[in-house]
């Protein structure tokens, strides 16, 4: 083989080795993006960031499990820029696992202008939140509040049976975020296929 | 000659350093509490396990350059493999990686038990300071640094906790199982106290979950570990660790107070009642982004001074301290200070470093807008 | 492709025969060792995966 | 043979002509010039090591304002604020800046000549892909000087710190970080082309030296995990300017996200800055040990597995921000397992050593000086993979002293190594050897000063990133910041030994060192501009 042919046939190598390294370039970078939904659906699955799900979900027919009790504690945060305020009617209840229970949150804007604000629901610890159903949550989308106006909204939520045993206690906690126009906007568009109830 | 001798004064003088590593003060601290003691052993055998495995494979290494010296005659060897010795210091290593996991999973498991807590705490992290809410007791406040800024500027000889002391710690009970939820309302930052061996990140929107039972009483103090901005090295963590009948007295104390705080509320106060009162909440709360004299960090932290906002809209004002402002270091006081705390830094705000507006906020005008809130 | 399996294993470990290794580059065919590499990747990660879930009981 | 060869298409005479500076007789363009234009592998590769050399005393004197701050407690020199700016531009230029291309500056150097090809496979994008990196890093400069200032959110920049609360500039931070990313992928895609298509006729992989082979390795994560650094950025950007919330809990998003995104390129990064550091120090090892390396295939599968292995870590940079316990034993096992690997290396280091024949030339003194200290940063790094000990470890200064092991006495002392060993290479004559042997006691000692007390300041509970601190922490403080001046004064040396050498000195032959076998110590010292225009017949050496 001359080396003028060993000269192109490397040129073809080069050509060939730098589109497939692009190739992988793009794959990795598109790879990037998509592990933000990755990132998502495998905390559905483990529970791993304690986030509970952001639809209705039905209730489990189940027998209620009278072995067990559970301790469900409820905290309301505000947060800074909004003057809203969140109240729960009961701070903490007992139940038992497969029962449906139901616990209402008063918001009022206390702020003299129409806002809006989304409560953000945070689970502890995080694997229980695999096993909170919520029916009815105000969480699943934002609210819209004129000055001074007052929205009672029930949430109806079960613990599953299937509940890990060595969970005794499971702290539910919302915090209110004012949302501005902008993210208003991209909430809107992740929360219009819900088609729920609150 | 003389290369060697260098090399064995480094390695007499990292043998000689090993024996102060387990000295008070240069190393992790046993703690006080169960998980700490066993989180101490583990680290004090994976640092034998390294020392042992540095002493043989430093000891070979340097063995060759003594022994097999270009400048003593030495003849290279030509063997470049050999199988069975790869095949061992691959297999030995395995086994001690596996002979130390065991332990640590047993450790970690202990540390990660949901069992059903005798107190509940939530800490939540702000800039710069932590929020303590007695989870059902209706008691909650917040520890800020008390470390006065003319320690820092080094004006004034620095205490004996430096930078470890607060206006108000964390009081817990000893031989109770305290679950902490932790949280913040803007950064991530992280709960440390090493004595207790918990540390944990309080990230904003989310919650996470440990906890603490504490052996002995004592005052136990650590700082915030995860950087929070600005003033992320004064924002300290201190644990006062009492007999249970302390610790219920504490709390009858601390409603009691409340109650009277609250009760304040109702009545007039003075123009220098309210200053006196609020330069000392601005102290505390306001003056490490706003500056003592008022003059603010722009672009970050407005300049409370001469400013003309502030002055031509006490309402504005008003808000902006109960409610924050989004997205910026700005925290809501609503639930942090008491009616007559927020009155009198109002108050402080708009009559100090040369600002006029004459006014006062009564802590009953306060009071009603944040009971109009609760009701 | 069991050979590059083999292969592969060892390279994990770090180990491996001069003689076995010249065999395997001499096969110029990266494409099996790339596949045996990510299925030994998979299962290595399965395996790790599947001794914590089983100690967290 | 040689006879038959046909006139090298030389990449050097296309770029003359388009610099348009093309005269009769091929005369290259002179001055700024030729430095601008160039597409000479060596000439990008001295432009690439100065412009390290450049940023890591920029980065240097942000560490020295750093440990004058800290030299005893209270706040003495500077605020809070630009201390924070201080921290996260010196990470950011030793990481970005520094280390990463002075390794590619090495491989520009020292692959074409290791393999015995006559220059990169891609020699133009090579003189862009270097170019970029000053535009980069005179923008991430000078964000400090715009309002509310530079970045201060640390080189590990987490969300929210660095979206929601972050300074004006930030946006100017991302744009640089997007460009020296760029720069270091087209970097990598030119190494891979090189390394893969133009080895010596009968080079085959297996019989590269491992300096070629640990950065194929390196370029392979870099091609896998920049476009990943670079996703996240962009995910950065548009939180902070069009209003998405990938990491604002307040729109839904979740701030530890960004955290596993970070580190999912950033473990990798961090065995992107050691790998070329592994390869560098088994090529001076058997040099000054007169002897062949030792296990030179599992040296090659050990840095494959390390690779592959540092995809599967991340989260050990995260034991403490709330994971599930499966997640923590998954993560900490997996890291745990490194060790094998990399324990496997220093094993063969000293095997190679063994029974040898060893002298203490200033490359091998560095090289040594690795072994010992990267080992004892691989013990620290042990400790901090025991995930309950983690606890109290992570965020002290026991991380700070970890890493910097890692990466100072590991990845800089492997450079420095390397810089020893092919100075003679590179200008024709041996460093000047009483300086040098004053530069690395000076550096050994200064490092050791400045890093070893930090394990115990961590270890007493000294949080990193913090301007001051309590007083039970300043006795170390005060040995790290002495340790930190004399180390970095003594860096100053080893630009004297830089000129020194450049200028003149005791001539080196073609094989300056007598152990030395690989293909660079064939063509004559200093390598002239051109070489291996005819590829070399290479002779696998019998295994």
């Amino acid at each position: 083989m001359s080396s003028r042919d060993e000269q192109s046939a490397g040129r073809e190598g080069v050509r060939r080795t730098v589109t497939r390294t692009l190739v992988v370039l793009a794959g990795m970078f598109v790879f990037a993006f998509a592990l933000v939904p990755l990132y998502d659906v495998f905390c559905d699955l483990t529970g791993l960031n304690g986030k509970t799900s952001a639809k209705a979900q039905p209730l489990v027919e189940q027998e209620v499990d009278a072995s067990r009790t559970v301790t469900v504690q409820f905290i309301t945060r505000g947060s800074q820029g909004l003057p809203w305020h969140l109240e729960v009617d009961t701070r903490q209840i007992r139940l038992h696992p497969g029962q449906r229970e139901e616990v209402f949150f008063t918001f009022r804007n206390n702020g003299d202008a129409t806002t809006r604000a989304r409560a953000v629901p945070s689970v502890s610890p995080s694997a229980a939140s695999l096993h909170l159903r919520k029916l009815t949550c105000f969480c699943f989308q934002e609210q819209q509040l004129a000055a001074g106006e007052r929205l009672e909204a029930p949430l109806v939520f079960q613990l599953t049976r299937d509940l890990p045993p060595d969970i005794k206690t499971v702290t539910l906690v919302y915090t209110l975020y004012p949302v501005s126009s902008t993210t208003a906007e991209v909430a809107r568009r992740g929360s219009i296929t819900e088609g729920d109830s609150a | 000659m003389r290369r060697l001798l260098m090399w064995m004064a480094v390695g007499v003088t990292l043998a000689a350093l090993t024996p102060m590593v387990l000295a008070n003060g240069w190393n992790m601290p046993e703690g006080v509490t169960a998980v700490s003691r066993d989180i101490y052993s583990l680290h004090m055998i994976i640092f034998w396990i390294c020392v042992v495995i540095g002493v043989i494979v430093f000891g070979a290494m340097f063995y060759s350059l003594f022994r097999y010296r270009h400048s003593r005659g030495a003849k290279a060897a030509t063997f470049h493999e050999h199988t069975s010795v790869e095949v061992i210091w691959t297999a030995i290593p395995l086994l001690i990686l596996v002979a130390m996991a065991v332990p640590a999973t047993a450790t970690l498991k202990t540390m990660y038990d949901p069992s059903e807590a005798d107190l509940d705490v939530m800490v939540t992290g702000q800039q710069w300071r932590w929020r303590y809410d007695y989870l059902g007791e209706d008691v909650a406040f917040t520890s800020n640094l008390s470390t006065s800024r003319e320690q820092i500027s080094g004006t004034s000889e620095k205490g004996e906790n430096y930078l470890l002391e607060v206006d108000e710690p964390l009081v817990l009970p000893v031989g109770q199982k305290v679950r902490l939820l932790l949280t913040s309302d803007d950064v991530i930052h992280s709960w440390w106290v090493p004595e207790l061996a918990v540390k944990q990140d309080a990230v904003p929107g989310f919650v996470n979950e440990n906890w603490v039972r504490i052996d002995e009483p004592g005052i136990y103090r650590g700082q915030c570990a995860e950087l929070c901005g600005r003033n992320h090295g004064f924002m300290p963590v201190v644990v006062e660790a009492v007999e249970p009948e302390r610790f219920d007295e504490w709390m009858a104390q601390r409603k009691e107070a409340a109650q009277q705080e609250a009760m304040s509320a109702d009545r007039e106060w003075g123009l220098d009642e309210l200053m006196a009162r609020g330069e000392q909440t601005y102290g505390a709360v306001c003056a490490a982004c706003h500056q003592p004299d008022g003059s603010g960090s722009p672009p970050a932290f407005p300049a409370l001074a001469g400013n003309q906002t502030l002055l031509d809209e006490p309402d504005r004002h008003i808000s902006t301290v109960i409610d924050g402002v989004a997205g910026s270091a700005m925290p809501a006081f609503r639930n942090t200070l008491s009616p007559v705390e927020i009155a009198a830094v109002i108050t402080y705000e708009r009559n100090a470093w040369g600002n006029e507006a004459g006014d006062t906020v009564q802590p009953s005008e306060i009071a009603e807008r944040l009971a109009a809130q609760d009701e | 492709m069991w050979q590059a399996i083999k292969s592969v294993l060892a390279a994990f470990l770090g180990v491996q025969k001069d003689e076995r290794r010249r065999e395997d580059f001499r096969s110029e065919r990266p494409g099996t060792f790339i596949a045996a590499g990510l299925i030994v990747g998979v299962i290595f990660v399965l395996l790790v995966a599947f001794v914590a879930v089983m100690a967290a009981r | 043979m040689a006879s038959q060869l046909p006139p090298k298409p030389t990449l050097q005479h296309s770029t003359t002509t388009a610099g348009g500076m093309a005269e009769a007789g091929h005369s290259r363009p002179r001055g700024m010039m030729r430095w601008l234009l160039t597409t000479n592998h060596k000439e990008i590769g001295t432009l690439y090591l100065l412009f390290s050399l450049t940023m890591f005393f920029i980065g240097g004197i942000f560490a020295l304002v750093v440990r004058a701050e800290l030299f005893q407690p209270g706040l003495q020199l500077v605020q809070p604020e630009f201390f924070n700016q201080m921290t996260t531009m010196h990470g950011l230029i030793m990481v970005f800046g520094a280390i990463m291309p002075a390794f590619v500056g090495l491989a520009n150097w020292m692959v074409p000549l290791q393999i015995g090809a006559p220059d990169m496979a891609l020699p133009r994008l090579n003189n862009f892909s270097f170019w970029l990196l000053p535009v980069a890093f005179l923008l991430l400069l000078s964000t400090l000087l715009m309002p509310g200032g530079g970045p201060n959110f640390g080189w590990t920049f987490y969300a929210p710190l660095s979206t929601t609360y972050a300074p004006p500039s930030t946006s100017f931070f991302i744009l640089s970080l997007h460009l020296a990313g760029i720069s270091s992928i087209l970097g990598a895609i030119n190494i891979i082309a090189t390394i893969l298509n133009l080895r010596a006729p009968g080079m085959r992989l297996m019989d590269m030296p491992l300096f070629v082979w640990t950065w194929l390795i390196t370029a392979f994560l870099l091609i896998a995990v920049m476009p990943v650094l670079a996703g996240v950025i962009t995910m950065m950007l548009m939180d902070i300017n069009f209003g998405t919330s990938f990491f604002n809990a307040a729109g839904g998003g979740d701030p530890v996200l960004f955290q596993h995104l970070f580190w999912f390129f950033g473990h990798p990064e961090v065995y992107i800055m050691i790998l070329p550091a592994f390869g560098i120090v088994s090529a001076i090892i058997p040099t000054f040990s007169r002897k062949r390396l030792f296990g030179y295939a599992s040296m090659v599968y050990a840095t494959a597995a390390i690779a592959i292995l540092s995809f599967m870590v991340w989260a050990h940079h995260m034991f403490i921000v709330g994971l599930p316990l499966v997640a923590e034993l998954f993560f900490m096992y997996t890291t745990m397992l490194i060790a094998v690997p990399t324990g496997v290396k220093v094993f063969n280091w000293v095997a190679t050593m063994f029974r040898g024949s060893i002298s203490f030339e200033p490359p091998m003194l560095f090289a040594l000086a690795f072994v010992v200290q990267f080992t004892v940063g691989g013990f620290s790094g042990l400790m901090l993979a025991i995930a309950p000990a983690d606890f109290q470890y992570h965020d002290t200064y026991f991380v700070v002293a970890h890493f910097h092991y890692v990466l100072v006495p590991g990845a800089l002392f492997a450079i420095l190594a390397g810089a020893y060993y092919w100075l003679p290479k590179w200008t024709g004559h041996y460093p000047p050897l009483r300086l040098s042997q004053w530069h690395f006691w000076l550096s050994v000692i200064g490092v050791n000063l400045t890093f070893f007390p930090m394990h115990f300041s961590g270890l007493a509970g000294m949080p990193r990133r913090i301007p001051d601190y309590a007083l039970q922490f300043a006795d170390f403080n005060l040995a790290s910041s002495l340790g930190g001046f004399l180390f970095g004064a003594s860096q100053l040396l080893f630009v004297l030994v830089i000129i020194k050498c450049v200028r003149g000195g005791e001539k080196a032959p073609a094989k300056a060192w007598e152990g030395a076998e690989d293909l660079e110590w064939s063509v004559p010292s200093p390598a002239p501009l051109h070489t291996f225009e005819t590829p070399p017949t290479f002779h696998p050496r019998e295994h």
